[in-house]
């Protein structure tokens, strides 16, 4: 093959992936290693793809594939934040029981699913990706197999998942049939007018992205498996897919249909809006940390999905910003939430942040700033993004979508301000442990401080994503 | 510029605070005390030379510093005129006492005290310098919050509401000037405030363009009927919450006035006027009548605040020097009485724990230094003449005279409400037999409390009788903004006809 | 009538899609019928892309379908095996009882 | 010619598609799960049919081979496994609440007519475009089998795809595993590599036995 | 000079009010009291000289407010009229302060009283010194503050607190007024530098200008404006409510600002402005209308009242009025001279009334003194001839100051003077009674005290009775010798200069002999009548009373003014004030603003998560729903 070097990271993922999966087999009480030694195969793609970074518009396999800086950044973005994730929830995995062989496995094929999802130039090869990593994605949600919580959010997950996917492939189908290609570019190239069956195809398709980047009417499973998987598998979810699936909304919006850009932006600023506001004002009333995030990333769904309905490459570029950045916030936010262990127990009720930042105000402070963040407070890192995304959404005169989403912000400030009151205003309880391990550690200091200076120059992420044109 | 000064009076107390996060956290630490007192203290100092660095002959900004930030969207931009620097002045003035103020009363929790009020010096600071619109904004809406936790963690009993209208009401004027902001870049394609000064905004977009920072400056001011965080705000606010709240935020958006919504849209300024004078008249009467009927000593002052800022709005959009000029003074006025004022709350409620005006009384007999003093900033408040609020008040409807004499004539009805509210504030707290018993055992004030009253007596009596220096400071680039506002307006009449 | 064409096929298909999408949310026996209901989606889809494929002349539709067809199978078993383990935790996999997680 | 090769592929389709029909709504509907297995195996094998009638042989059989053999198989398993098989409750009903029926059943049933009508009014809307024809690569071959020209794109142009479902197909495997399969405590496992790597010496152990306490052989 | 005289005050306020406690009682009574009287020799010498040398003189101390065409300076200018001044405030104020010495004795709080006696001193000579409508306006608050806080002094009285806030308040009504018309003023002129301002005047009162949709004259409103600024200094009708309360204070007090000083200065403030007056016929004649007016209303409730120190505030009052009709006739000088003996026969009365009052240990009805003429001789003799002044007896100060008004007024020779000159004459008559009424009820008559035995009753210390002396030797001299000075033919020419400005000189000529008995006669017949009815026959006054009780309980309750402005303006705005608070801003604003709002998405919230229900048909239902609407949507476009 002739640029084979360009998926070598994929190829690599994938032997490894392999290989410990025959070490965990065969060697007892193998999970340790294998968990690092797959947060080191993670860094080993990690370097192979900063290599990469500057190939730009390569193709494979007939053009099913494509290494463009698109899928370069995005993979570097997963590939980060998986690290951080594994990093992370390690020791909360021992001390649930689910510290198994089987855990970094699925995480690395997931991980690989996303790749072939990011780089897919093809319908096929994008449906492969997708379910490559639902697929894992499945059974991490459920892994705790003996809570009935977990699974149940498996089985939630696992069944809208399917209809979701059911629907994208309909849409797969029918463009298919109204375009005669499944490649990208060729659909572009064979659309010579509208067509309804290519409409069609596209929302169909667009309710499988929108369902896995949890954009609202498609939101429903996001709060119940936030809130029943595991919180190292649940931070996991917060991220990673909504990377994969953004790239996919980039790619599959403005590649082959951005000629249909009238049809496809009004469903967009839609769902934008709906899942800016619906975010906002569901998360009030929660009491479950996580399920609030799940609304919070509902929201910055929305945000991010703002971005996208512009339909120029600064809207995209906004878009990528606010996921790098929502990134790290949620990355911040849930390390936050490994460290309210109390005697082997974790905590993740807003209640039981009560009066955090006397016994911890450390963790408090951290939790502020990324929390202050989410809310888009200047000058931390949140307000960036959004701001990114307002300066493109009112370059094309979307007033309306942009004070909508304001005035969500406001709305959503109200819950986050309330988790910070928990933190901050109501009396104290028992102490948290302390005993961290030090990724956990790296993690949320790394997320917080990037959140909390990225006011001071922010340029750097902007020149690299300012590279990203599609169109 | 060589050495950038302004920059350094922002980071200053940042570097303070890191410094003091750094630091052990414990009751018996007094480092942190010294720092912080060192570190304020130094950036009053370091504004007071720039105020006399500051050439006050030339209209332009001085000491700017330009640097890419964003880059090719938008850079750091930072520098004073004469507007400018009395705020920076009056910031770096107020924050040591402020410090000092919570050093001696806050107990526990200090050190994170310490440090919002440091962050909060930085960021009003730059908020007075910023000559670019995003960073004024990031600056304008990071003092949110340090202050959210400032009043929710050392405030009162329902200081978790008033936290959060607070934050929410003021985050909420707020997100419409973010996308006024960008709007502006489009349109202009810069958010440099000097350039845009130069090249203007196109008359079509002002109105909507004034309307949008408008909803933001109204409710920082606040401006009726926005206003109502202010006095909840205010009340559970611990002392120094008050003070910085009173005393430097509500003047961000009286300076966001002057240097924006006149500076920018002077078509749409002049086009609004009518109900600014509307909002403000009432903002004067209503709070004056409002404010006669209240119990509680700081919700009286923060209506009082209301209406002051009242005077001060009126005198921005009277367009005129003395207007404008009272304005400023009025500001800088306020932002001494009112942050006295409320300190002498403090100090009451230190010892007795009620706010209450009815639990008061008598206290002339046991405190007569307090009442010394309490009675210099009520009669600030009043405006009499000699306080600087006399001639902040003067000026401003001297000035609105000029647009308007019914204006005049009802915003002077507010300086006749205004001493009858406070006067009989003081009557009821001050004057009169000692009736209640506990009151008897009260002590008069402690040194630090003295020092920081006086300290902020004396300017605000001294600018009163002598308000030259400021004058001074401010007329040039008052008088280049009013000839930039007329010949903007007459450009704009010249092609309507 | 009896000339077939892809109109007919895309009809069956829209038709049994349409009967797998009402299977799903009109359920309330258990979820086994619900992944039922999903396979039956699948298949609509697949007959849609096998008859474009025919009539279209081109073999990609086939080798989608060939593809759905292996992740539809490893789906199902993902799912079943989910199942299974929600039913050992629960005692029952009745649609109307599934319903600790909400709000 | 009174019957045609065309009408007799019609009727067939007919019936095929009759079939399929009803025995998807009977998936939906039959009280007991077994049945509703049942029906979609009869789904399934009535669309390969069809697959096979409009020309593609090779999915026609693939699908019963999956679908039937595997697929419906597993369900039928975990059905009886589960015991879950027979309904209390017809139709779409709710157990729960009468209240709960009365609306979601007809906004349900709304709902899918829309969607369904709007499917129709999208395809009709197809038309083959020339343009697209041009595109295509000319793939297949002509002269020969389904199965033989699919095998000559899969394993050339596709093979990634390959690659990659050979992928899905582990994780799947895992996934099915790691959730399901139980360590069970007290059972009796063979271990080959304790088996094979049993040596004479350790074939034998000589124990001292108590009186009256016996031996425990159980290791 | 003029800069001792003016700071001396302000530095002995400092000292004794800053250090009062470091330097002890006694040393700050004797340093402010001294400053002051320096300060006073100092004004003296500066009148002397501008009587003799012409001396003219506008020092600039500093710059105050300098904002765009707005210069204003803190300046000394010393011309006639404020030479005039200088020397009525600095002598009462010294006279005061060192009474105060004595009055003072017993009370805590000496230092205090002394700083705030000083620094009304100083407030005062700034104003009268200003040559700017802007320090006019500074001394002019700045004399209502400390009248606020001498007023307020007892602070533990709570009528005293009350008071002394009325004061300040109707106080900064009028302010209002002056306020206004410093604006306008401005507005006009682009100025209030007097000498700057009074040049363009006569320019000005041809212009016309539109004032709230009313065309106005310009200099008649500026009149006007300035004038409710008088009234409510000087205690004109409907603005005078302050001064019968203000009498909470201690009597030194109501001596030096209450009768001798603060409250002329509107008297001071039309004379001032005589360049603005003139060219506003309108403006005068109101100023003569209410100056009349006042003069007889406040007669009619002097008579009625019990408390010594009110009648005597009515009667400040009342002869406020007189001032101002005298000026409102255009006879400015005439309103100067009064000015200047009241001062001094009313500062004798008040401060004799002081003397009553101290040696009755603070009893202040009239009902309750009586025949105590021998026990207090010195403070008879010297009450006595203060009365006689102030009901202007032939020969005493008030004889020619006050009939000289009733004269110029008269000489006018319009309907309006003519009113005023007959209403002045009877209110010399109720004046007359009500002064004699004072006396014979205080020290003639019945002992009819019942908490102080009358041998308790003794004489003043001699630190208060001197001062009286020199007050009293003021009242029986001061009109004798100044009388050509002020108001003689060629006064103009030779003392007032260009000070005060008239259009049409004063007519020169003597009004008929029959006119100028009248009021003397009155005056003097009224004596013996009095003492009749109140000494003699005391039953008399009550029958009438009884015969006329309506009109008795008009006068009695000072003509339900109080009462009236406290259901209209006090009980009103405390009403609104409290419906806005609760109603609008707690019922309104907050219900529909802020707490409405979060309360309104707190509900669309909890619908919101009652989507979330746990179902997964429910789910999937409604994704589906929004799938569909979405095919909707496309489909329809």
């Amino acid at each position: 093959m002739e640029n084979i070097n360009l998926i070598t990271s994929e190829i690599f993922i994938s032997l490894s992936l392999m290989s410990l999966l025959i070490l965990g087999v065969f060697k007892n009480n193998s999970s340790s290693i294998v968990y690092n030694l797959s947060i080191f195969t993670l860094f080993l793609s990690l370097l192979i793809n900063l290599n990469l970074f500057s190939f730009n518009n390569f193709y494979l396999f007939n053009g099913a594939y494509k290494v463009d800086h698109l899928s370069n950044f995005m993979k570097v973005l997963i590939i980060v934040s998986g690290i951080f994730v594994m990093l992370s929830s390690s020791k909360y995995l021992k001390i649930n029981k689910i510290f198994k062989i089987e855990y970094p496995i699925l995480l690395l094929s997931s991980i690989l699913g996303m790749f072939i999802m990011i780089s897919s130039n093809d319908l096929i090869v994008f449906y492969l990706g997708l379910e490559l990593q639902s697929l894992a994605l499945y059974v991490l949600a459920s892994f705790k197999r003996n809570d009935q919580l977990s699974s149940e959010s498996g089985l939630k997950y696992f069944v809208l998942s399917a209809l979701s996917s059911g629907l994208l492939l309909y849409g797969c189908s029918l463009i298919y049939g109204f375009s005669g290609s499944t490649n990208f570019d060729q659909i572009s190239n064979n659309i010579s007018e509208v067509q309804y069956g290519l409409t069609l195809g596209i929302v169909f398709i667009l309710v499988g992205l929108a369902f896995k980047i949890s954009a609202v009417p498609f939101h429903m499973w996001a709060p119940d498996v936030y809130q029943g998987s595991p919180t190292s598998v649940t931070i996991f979810f917060a991220i990673l897919p909504k990377i994969a699936a953004l790239s996919v909304f980039i790619r599959f919006l403005y590649v082959p249909f951005i000629n249909l850009i009238d049809q496809w932006q009004t469903i967009i600023i839609f769902v934008s809006i709906a899942s800016m506001v619906f975010g906002a004002v569901a998360a009030i009333g929660q009491k479950n940390l996580k399920r609030l995030m799940a609304y919070s990333s509902i929201s910055h769904m929305g945000f991010a999905l703002a971005g996208l309905a512009v339909g120029t490459n600064e809207g995209i570029q906004s878009s990528i910003i606010y996921i790098s950045i929502y990134l790290l916030m949620n990355l911040a936010f849930f390390s936050c939430l490994f460290m309210l262990k109390r005697n082997d127990i974790y905590y993740e009720d807003l209640s039981d942040l009560s009066g955090l930042s006397k016994n911890h105000p450390i963790l408090a402070l951290c939790l502020l700033i990324s929390l202050f963040s989410l809310a888009g407070i200047p000058p931390l890192a949140g307000f960036f993004a959004k701001f990114y995304i307002f300066l493109a959404v009112i370059k094309e005169e979307m007033y309306f979508l942009a004070i909508v989403g304001l005035l969500s912000t406001v709305v959503a400030a109200f819950y986050y301000l309330r988790v910070i009151k928990t933190i901050y205003f109501d009396s104290q309880t028992e102490k948290f442990d302390i005993n961290h391990d030090i990724g956990l550690k790296i993690s949320l200091l790394v997320s917080t401080v990037i959140i909390l200076i990225y006011f001071i120059y922010p340029s750097p992420l902007q020149a690299l994503i300012s590279k990203i044109v599609i169109l | 510029m060589n050495f950038p000064i302004l920059s350094s009076l922002i980071l200053l107390p940042l570097i303070g605070s890191f410094f003091i996060f750094f630091n052990k956290s414990s009751e018996k630490n007094r480092t942190i005390k010294y720092v912080s007192i060192f570190i304020t203290f130094s950036n009053f100092l370091l504004a007071l030379y720039l105020w006399y660095i500051f050439d006050k002959t030339i209209s332009d900004f001085q000491f700017i510093e330009d640097r890419e930030w964003i880059s090719g969207l938008i850079n750091y931009k930072v520098g004073i005129d004469g507007i400018s620097i009395l705020f920076v002045v009056l910031t770096a003035f107020i924050t040591p006492l402020c410090v000092i103020s919570v050093i001696s009363t806050i107990k526990y929790r200090l050190k994170d005290f310490l440090i919002a009020i440091l962050i909060m010096e930085s960021l009003m600071i730059g908020v007075f310098c910023s000559l670019d619109l995003v960073v004024f904004y990031l600056f304008f809406e990071g003092g949110l919050i340090p202050m959210f936790l400032i009043i929710g963690i050392w405030g009162g009993e329902r200081r978790v509401y008033s936290a959060f209208k607070f934050f929410l009401y003021t985050l909420l004027g707020s997100v419409l000037m973010l996308v006024a902001i960008i709007s502006i870049y489009w349109i202009a394609g810069t958010t440099d405030v000097q350039e845009l000064y130069k090249i203007g905004i196109d008359q079509k977009y002002q109105n909507l363009l004034w309307l949008a920072f408008f909803s933001s400056f109204a409710v920082k001011t606040p401006m009726w009927p926005v206003h109502t965080w202010l006095p909840d705000a205010h009340v559970e606010a611990p002392t120094a919450g008050s003070v910085l709240l009173a005393a430097i935020l509500l003047k961000m958006a009286g300076y966001g006035f002057i240097r924006f919504s006149i500076g920018l849209f002077p078509v749409a300024s002049e086009y609004f006027v009518p109900l600014v004078y509307v909002l403000s008249i009432i903002a004067i009467i209503y709070t004056s009548l409002v404010a006669l009927m209240q119990d509680d000593m700081k919700k009286l002052i923060a209506y009082s605040s209301v209406a002051h800022m009242g005077f001060v709005t009126l005198g921005i959009f009277t367009m005129t020097q003395q207007g404008i000029e009272g304005s400023i003074i009025q500001m800088i006025s306020h932002g001494l009485i009112s942050a006295a004022l409320f300190l002498c709350v403090g100090v009451i409620y230190d010892r007795r724990h009620t706010r209450q005006i009815k639990d008061y009384g008598g206290l002339v007999s046991v405190m007569p230094k307090y009442a010394i003093l309490f009675m210099i900033f009520t009669l600030g408040a009043v405006g009499l003449p000699g306080t600087t609020g006399f001639v902040g008040e003067f000026l401003i409807l001297l000035g609105a005279f000029k647009k308007s004499f019914i204006v005049a004539i009802f915003a002077s009805i507010g300086v006749i409400l205004s001493a009858a509210y406070m006067l009989w504030l003081y009557r009821r707290v001050v004057f009169g037999k000692i009736v209640n018993a506990d009151l008897k055992n009260i002590v008069d004030l402690n040194k630090s409390e003295k020092i920081i009253l006086w300290t902020l007596a004396i300017p605000s009596i001294f600018y009163g009788f002598y308000p030259e220096p400021i004058f001074n400071t401010i007329d040039v680039s008052i008088n280049s903004l009013i000839q930039t506002y007329n010949a903007n307006l007459d450009i704009y009449f010249a092609g309507k006809n | 009538m009896f000339e077939i064409n892809l109109g007919h096929y895309l009809t069956l298909s829209a038709i049994i899609f349409t009967i797998g999408v009402a299977g799903i949310f009109l359920n309330r026996k258990n979820i086994i019928v619900i992944l039922m209901s999903i396979e039956l989606i699948l298949l609509a889809v697949n007959i849609n892309l096998v008859s474009f494929s025919v009539f279209l002349g081109d073999l990609t539709g086939q080798i989608f379908t060939l593809f759905i067809l292996t992740v539809a199978a490893a789906e199902a078993a993902i799912g079943l095996a989910i199942i299974v383990v929600y039913f050992r935790n629960a005692g029952t996999i009745r649609v109307e009882e599934i319903d600790k997680l909400k709000g | 010619m009174l019957i045609d090769d065309r009408m007799i592929q019609g009727i067939f389709f007919y019936i095929f598609a009759l079939i399929a029909i009803v025995s998807a709504i009977m998936v939906t509907v039959s009280r007991n799960t077994v049945h509703s297995v049942f029906f979609l195996i009869l789904d399934f094998v009535s669309i390969s049919c069809l697959f096979i009638m409009s020309g593609a042989e090779f999915l026609g059989m693939i699908m019963l081979i999956v679908y039937v053999g595997a697929v419906a198989v597993l369900f039928l398993f975990v059905v009886m496994m589960l015991n879950v098989a027979q309904q209390e409750n017809e139709w779409f009903q709710s157990k729960k609440s009468k209240e709960q029926n009365s609306s979601h059943i007809p906004v349900g049933f709304l709902i899918s007519t829309i969607i369904f009508f709007e499917l129709i009014v999208v395809i009709g809307g197809w038309k083959l475009q020339p343009e697209i024809f041009s595109n295509l690569k000319p793939e297949v071959m002509l002269g020969t089998t389904n199965t033989h020209s699919i095998g000559s794109v899969l394993y050339t142009d596709y093979i990634h795809l390959f690659q990659i479902s050979g992928m899905i197909l582990l994780v799947s495997m895992i996934g099915a595993i790691v959730l399901t399969y139980k360590k069970r405590v007290g059972l009796k496992r063979q271990s080959y590599v304790r088996q094979i790597s049993r040596e004479k010496i350790s074939g034998v152990e000589i124990v001292n036995v108590d009186k009256n306490k016996g031996v425990k052989i159980d290791v | 000079m003029e800069y001792i005289v003016i700071f001396l005050p302000l530095l002995g306020a400092f000292f004794s009010g800053f250090f009062g406690n470091l330097i002890g009682n006694k040393f700050s009574q004797i340093l402010t009291s001294a400053f002051v009287s320096i300060s006073a020799i100092f004004s003296i010498l500066i009148f002397y000289n501008v009587l003799t040398n012409n001396y003219e003189s506008n020092l600039i101390v500093a710059k105050w407010i300098n904002s765009g065409a707005l210069n204003v300076n803190w300046s000394i200018k010393i011309d006639a009229l404020s030479s005039v001044m200088l020397v009525v405030v600095t002598f009462v104020s010294s006279l005061v302060h060192i009474y105060s010495i004595g009055y003072m004795s017993h009370d805590p709080h000496k230092p205090r009283f002394m700083s705030y006696l000083s620094l009304f001193t100083f407030s005062m000579l700034t104003l009268v010194t200003s040559d700017n409508f802007l320090q006019l306006f500074f001394g002019w608050e700045g004399v209502g503050l400390c009248s606020y806080f001498l007023i307020g002094f007892w602070f533990k009285r709570e009528t005293a607190n009350a008071a002394a806030i009325k004061a300040f308040l109707v106080n900064r009504v009028g302010d209002f007024g002056l306020a206004l018309g410093i604006f306008l003023i401005f507005y006009m002129c682009g100025t209030i530098n007097y000498d700057e301002v009074f040049q363009q005047i006569s320019t000005l009162s041809q212009s016309e200008l539109n004032f709230v949709g009313i065309n106005l004259n310009p200099i008649n409103l500026i009149c006007v404006l300035l004038f409710i600024g008088a009234m409510g200094k000087s205690a004109q009708l409907f603005l005078h409510t302050w001064l019968p309360d203000a009498m909470e204070g201690p009597t030194p007090v109501s001596a030096l600002i209450h009768a001798a000083t603060m409250v002329t200065a509107g008297v001071f403030l039309v004379v001032r402005c005589s360049p603005i007056y003139e060219y506003s016929p309108l403006a005068l004649a109101l100023v003569t209308i209410v100056g009349m007016t006042t003069a007889l209303f406040a007669a009619t409730i002097a008579l009625v009242q019990n408390d010594i120190k009110k009648i005597i505030a009515y009667s400040t009052c009342s002869q406020l009025g007189y001032m101002f009709f005298a000026a409102g006739v255009g006879a400015y000088n005439v309103a100067m001279f009064h000015l200047f003996t009241h001062a001094f026969f009313k500062a004798l009365l008040f401060l004799g009334a002081g003397s009553v009052i101290h040696s009755f240990k603070d009893e202040q009805d009239i009902n309750l003194m009586g025949g105590v003429n021998r026990k207090l001789p010195y403070t008879y003799v010297l009450m006595l001839i203060g009365t006689l002044a102030l009901t202007g007896f032939p020969l005493l100060s008030g004889f020619y100051s006050k009939d000289a008004i009733i004269e110029f007024a008269y000489l006018k020779g319009t309907n309006l003077s003519y009113i005023a000159a007959s209403v002045g004459i009877f209110t010399a008559l109720l004046t007359s009674i009500y002064s004699w009424r004072l006396i014979f009820k205080t020290f003639h008559g019945k002992y009819n005290n019942p908490n102080v035995s009358i041998n308790e009753i003794h004489e003043s210390p001699a630190v208060m009775i001197i001062p009286l002396m020199i007050l009293a030797l003021g009242s029986i001299l001061i009109g004798l010798i100044f009388k050509d000075l002020f108001i003689g033919p060629d006064s103009f020419n030779k003392f007032w200069k260009s000070s005060i400005f008239l259009i049409n000189p004063l007519s020169t000529e003597h009004p008929p002999l029959w006119f100028l008995l009248t009021t003397p006669i009155i005056v003097t017949f009224s004596i013996p009548f009095t003492f009749y009815i109140f000494v003699k026959k005391t039953k008399i006054p009550s029958l009438i009373a009884e015969a006329n009780k309506p009109l008795y309980n008009f006068f009695k309750n000072k003509w339900y003014f109080d009462e009236l402005y406290d259901f209209i303006f006090v009980q009103q705005s405390k009403k609104i004030g409290l419906f806005f608070w609760k109603k609008i801003d707690g019922s309104i604003i907050d219900k529909f603003g802020p707490d409405g709002i979060s309360l309104l998405i707190k509900k669309i919230s909890n619908k919101a998560v009652k989507f979330q229900s746990g179902f997964i048909y429910q789910y999937a239902f409604i994704m589906l729903l929004g799938f569909s609407v979405f095919l909707t949507i496309l489909i329809i476009n």
